[in-house]
């Protein structure tokens, strides 16, 4: 491995709805889903984690929620300005081994977690177009990379907190693990533990992408473990995707 | 042109990846040869292992981190077994970084170490001490010269004391470990501070504090070099905030034979050998021929 | 909704402009009405004028900086004479913030001070004490004891001890000061720190050390208040580092009854102004209909 | 005084010769010579003071000189990004009386002190064009800001330490202060002091702009003190143009 914190161009930066923004990078590294960069802010001392939503023709997409001081330097950030990126980091989604055994796919995603399950979805097809995909985002209230995931998706439902688009409640209600053969899924912790939890009850497989704070990215400084059955874990390193049933919540 | 010796102990150069930021050496390997650096701290090292802290543990400041890991660790055993193998193909020093709860603990790690090949023991004395209500070891001076004794009684290595900048006097604290027998002495550690979440109204961390790293404390551990380095007549190896060449060169010019770098490995990957290469370059442009030389270059 | 009250004296809003980095109130009011500050602290004054050091006098570091200014100052007469009636059309609580190189120094500048119509004294008790070979008063708790005490005894004024962070014991501190008879404390005053310019070999500063500040140590200066606020059971004024509205909030949660903005005005000249609305804002935002019901919220 | 901090756009920023840089901002503010802005990097506590070199049609030129972390920050901007500054602060040179009463002037300029004679020298002769201006300049090695220097001087002369042009060696080796009425000065502080002592022996009255590390730039908190024989004064606010016959070296 080569990579290393290197300055790269911004080739789009636009926010998509209410706080949710699209970045353009160049980028040459090939990716796989669930994989994540980290960006660093020019005013910060520790990268942002940053899942890729998209790879397309030597550049990378992200999709990021306007959170705190990075995400807001972020924002701010015109074509043209450059960015400091390192990446791709962590195991990602294992997408040949997935559809070696799994037909029956669910891809559930929730707020911001929704970003790296387009590119999940997308390297699934592409990987063998005859797997059926069925897709469940979940927002708080505005929706965003709908036209995206269906795309990748043979279904898709959607559940919003406030009704504004499709079920009024949480994506959990609408699906059923039971109908599938794997669930991969990218959310809120609360979510995540729904979902396994479900699955658990139906015996269904479930692959989740974990969401810590970290530090060095690498696996090097412990700040981001996650506790599973298996012991401590490195979520930067040895996930951010783990066994649902392996995970303590 | 960069080697410097502490206490018999050959470094090939004065740039060490301090404890709790390096791992035992394998990740940052993929990235750059890492038996450039002069030597490398192992994680903290308890006799038992220890999951580390719950909750969140990790934290940005300006120009800083905090960090509450809890010195999540394999134990001493395991660390022997599956880690220093590795360690020692690396092609430099390993330091064994000892932490404890009590003295019988520090102990018992040490003695394990001991029959090793490691090249020198950093005693990491800002735990917890679990007798005196949770106080550190490293903040009255009386209490750390009792663990110091102990253990340079025992240690068959060379015995590097790491400081805490919460000691209540960092000088008398270096003065009375060194007494005690530290054959050298490393500072600082990380200093305790904290945050809150003001929508959660709670503090940020699980344990209310944590420790402070980065570039946010550099003045505060350059100062404390330099009051020690004037103290004591021991090697000492400076760190706190160190990101690049100069840093270096402004610790080892306040007294420091080496330094270590810790949060600087997270703002850069290649931090080490970044600082390795600045360093050799800052003295080639100023006709330093030995680093040896710059050592103390400040004091007055 | 955002008044306090500390010790009988009352505080429109908690904000109050730290000494030392405000002067006497003229220069910010070319910028904002400073009256809508909640206090302002003067610059520390001493019974003598002072010319201050001589060399450089400020450096930066990353996210903060350090000063050596060395208590320039007027004196107390030439502060009661030029300055006062100006800082008491300013319609803010007024703080005598006052040094002192030895008890006697300290005495007489409170003796002054009494006649007049300043609000509060804080009393720096971070200054170089020359009796005891000049090691700060705040350095160790019984010293800072006799000092307090004996200012306590003559004082006709509120009497607020400012604290230093570079105490052996933070909490011992206030506790000693408390019991010396301080009627509230406010903290931290600037943390010891050092820089050397290496093309020179030699420390920055001519005085070698100095005291650093802004955003990189508050998260040791909201620690100490925390801890000072869980032990001690005055009101207490919380600083180091502010620089928004959400950090007020936060050193309010940690206990603090009112906050000081110290290098935060050098970063912005309407720092004030602005903190005193974000602080509003928050509260609006989130429902709180008195300031001081967030005093302590985040103890534990 | 309603000024502060606020965000501006660069117009120009370019390199005039090695290390030394034009930056051209937008700004209303009128302006005298030898007023400076607070010059605030993106990761910076602090403000840089920097003269103002030339205002035109509410523009700003600033010339600054690649030193460290702030000024390289700012070498890196582009047209079009924007950037703090706060001012104009200081007392400037108070071009009205010192044309009042003296026809014959000398400016002087040491390096990067260049920077605020040109103003001085404009404003001048802006302010009476029958006075009569020679200018000195000193440099190391490069020299800059010469045509605009002369475009503003009925004579011109220039000094480097190297020899590469004009008289080799110190700008002072060529002035006589007898020949004028005044002498206004900008450059290194030994060169100061020595053209000082030069006036004092003369009897010449002389101005000088003095540098001292800032933090509030406002006149607040006295790390700009400069020593003089009226007590201690505060660079940003009282100066930075001081009486030459006053400063305490
Ligand atoms: C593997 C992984 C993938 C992620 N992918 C995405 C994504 O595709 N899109 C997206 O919008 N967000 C993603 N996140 C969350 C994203 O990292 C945070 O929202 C972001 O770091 C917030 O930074 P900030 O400076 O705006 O917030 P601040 O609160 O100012 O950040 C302060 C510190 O806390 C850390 N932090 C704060 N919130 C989080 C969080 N939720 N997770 C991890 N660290 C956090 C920051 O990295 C920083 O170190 C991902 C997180 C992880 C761990
Ligand atoms: C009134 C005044 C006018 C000035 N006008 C100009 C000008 O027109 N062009 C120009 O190139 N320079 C000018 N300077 C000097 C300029 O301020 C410094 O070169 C600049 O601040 C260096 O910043 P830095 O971050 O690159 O250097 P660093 O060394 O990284 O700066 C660290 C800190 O020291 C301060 N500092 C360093 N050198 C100086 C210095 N010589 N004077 C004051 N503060 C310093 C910085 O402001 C900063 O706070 C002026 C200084 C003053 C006081
Ligand atoms: C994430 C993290 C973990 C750490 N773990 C240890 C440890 O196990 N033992 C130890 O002695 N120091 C530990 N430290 C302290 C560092 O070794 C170092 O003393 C401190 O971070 C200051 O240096 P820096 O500013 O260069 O990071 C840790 C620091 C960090 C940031
Ligand atoms: C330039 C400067 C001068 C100061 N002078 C004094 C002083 O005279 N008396 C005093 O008690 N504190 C003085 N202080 C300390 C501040 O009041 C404050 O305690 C400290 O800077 C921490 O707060 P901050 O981080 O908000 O600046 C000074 C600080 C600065 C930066
Ligand atoms: S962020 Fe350092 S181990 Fe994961
Ligand atoms: S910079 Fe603050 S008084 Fe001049």
């Amino acid at each position: 491995m080569s990579i290393n914190y290197y300055e790269t161009k911004v080739l789009e930066n636009s926010e998509v709805t209410n706080g949710i923004y699209k970045l353009v990078i160049e980028e040459k590294n090939s990716v796989k889903p669930g994989q994540f960069y980290m960006i660093l802010p020019k005013t910060a001392v520790l990268g942002r984690p940053i899942s890729v939503c998209k790879t397309e023709n030597d550049t990378v997409t992200f999709c990021y929620a306007l959170i705190g001081k990075g995400t807001k330097e972020f924002a701010n950030m015109k074509k043209g300005d450059t960015i400091k990126v390192f990446g791709p980091l962590g195991n990602g989604f294992d997408v040949e081994n997935i559809i070696k055994e799994n037909k029956k796919i669910a891809v559930v995603g929730g707020g911001i977690g929704t970003a790296p399950m387009i590119k999940t979805a997308e390297d699934l097809k592409n990987a063998d177009n005859s797997c059926y995909i069925h897709s469940f985002f979940g927002f708080r209230d505005d929706v965003y990379l709908e036209e995206e995931i269906k795309t990748y998706s043979d279904e898709y439902s959607c559940a919003t907190n406030t009704g504004s688009h499709g079920h009024k409640g949480f994506v959990t209600d609408l699906l059923n693990p039971e109908e599938f053969d794997i669930v991969l899924c990218c959310g809120p912790e609360i979510m995540m533990q729904k979902v396994v939890n479900m699955c658990k009850e139906s015996g269904t497989k479930v692959l989740i992408s974990m969401e810590k704070h970290m530090a060095c990215g690498v696996g090097a400084c412990l700040v981001c473990t996650c506790k599973t059955k298996g012991g401590n874990k490195r979520t930067c390193k040895d996930g951010p995707v783990f066994d649902g049933y392996e995970v303590e919540f | 042109m960069m080697s410097v010796s502490i206490n018999g102990v050959d470094f090939k150069n004065p740039i060490i990846a301090a404890s709790g930021t390096f791992g035992f050496g394998h990740e940052y390997s993929e990235f750059y040869d890492v038996g450039m650096l002069g030597g490398i701290c192992s994680k903290g090292l308890t006799i038992e292992p220890k999951e580390g802290n719950s909750g969140i543990r990790v934290f940005e400041t300006p120009s800083g981190m905090m960090n509450s890991v809890g010195l999540q660790n394999p134990g001493v055993r395991k660390f022997i077994e599956n880690e220093l193998p590795y360690m020692k193909t690396l092609g430099t020093n390993v330091i064994a970084n000892i932490g404890g709860a009590s003295i019988e603990d520090y102990e018992k790690a040490v003695m394990l170490i001991n029959e090793t090949d490691v090249q020198m023991i950093e005693l990491n004395i800002s735990c917890p001490n679990v007798k005196s209500g949770g106080m550190a070891f490293g903040i009255k001076s009386d209490v750390a010269k009792e663990v110091v004794s102990k253990i340079k009684a025992i240690s068959k290595k060379s015995l590097m004391v790491k400081l805490s900048p919460n000691a209540e006097n960092i000088v008398d604290m270096a003065y009375k470990c060194v007494e005690a027998g530290a054959d050298s002495l490393s500072l600082i550690n990380t200093v305790q501070g904290m945050a809150i979440d003001v929508r959660n109204r709670k503090p940020v961390f699980e344990n209310t504090f944590a420790g402070l790293s980065g570039p946010a404390v550099k003045p505060i551990a350059l100062r404390m070099v330099y009051q020690v380095c004037k103290e004591v007549n021991v090697p000492v190896v400076g760190l706190g905030g160190i990101t690049c060449g100069e840093d270096v060169i402004e610790f080892m010019m306040a007294g420091a034979t080496a330094v270590q770098i810790g949060t600087a490995n997270f703002m850069n990957p290649l931090a080490g050998k970044n600082i390795v290469m600045e360093t050799e370059e800052f003295l080639k442009k100023n006709g330093v021929k030995d680093v040896k030389e710059i050592i103390g270059a400040a004091q007055r």
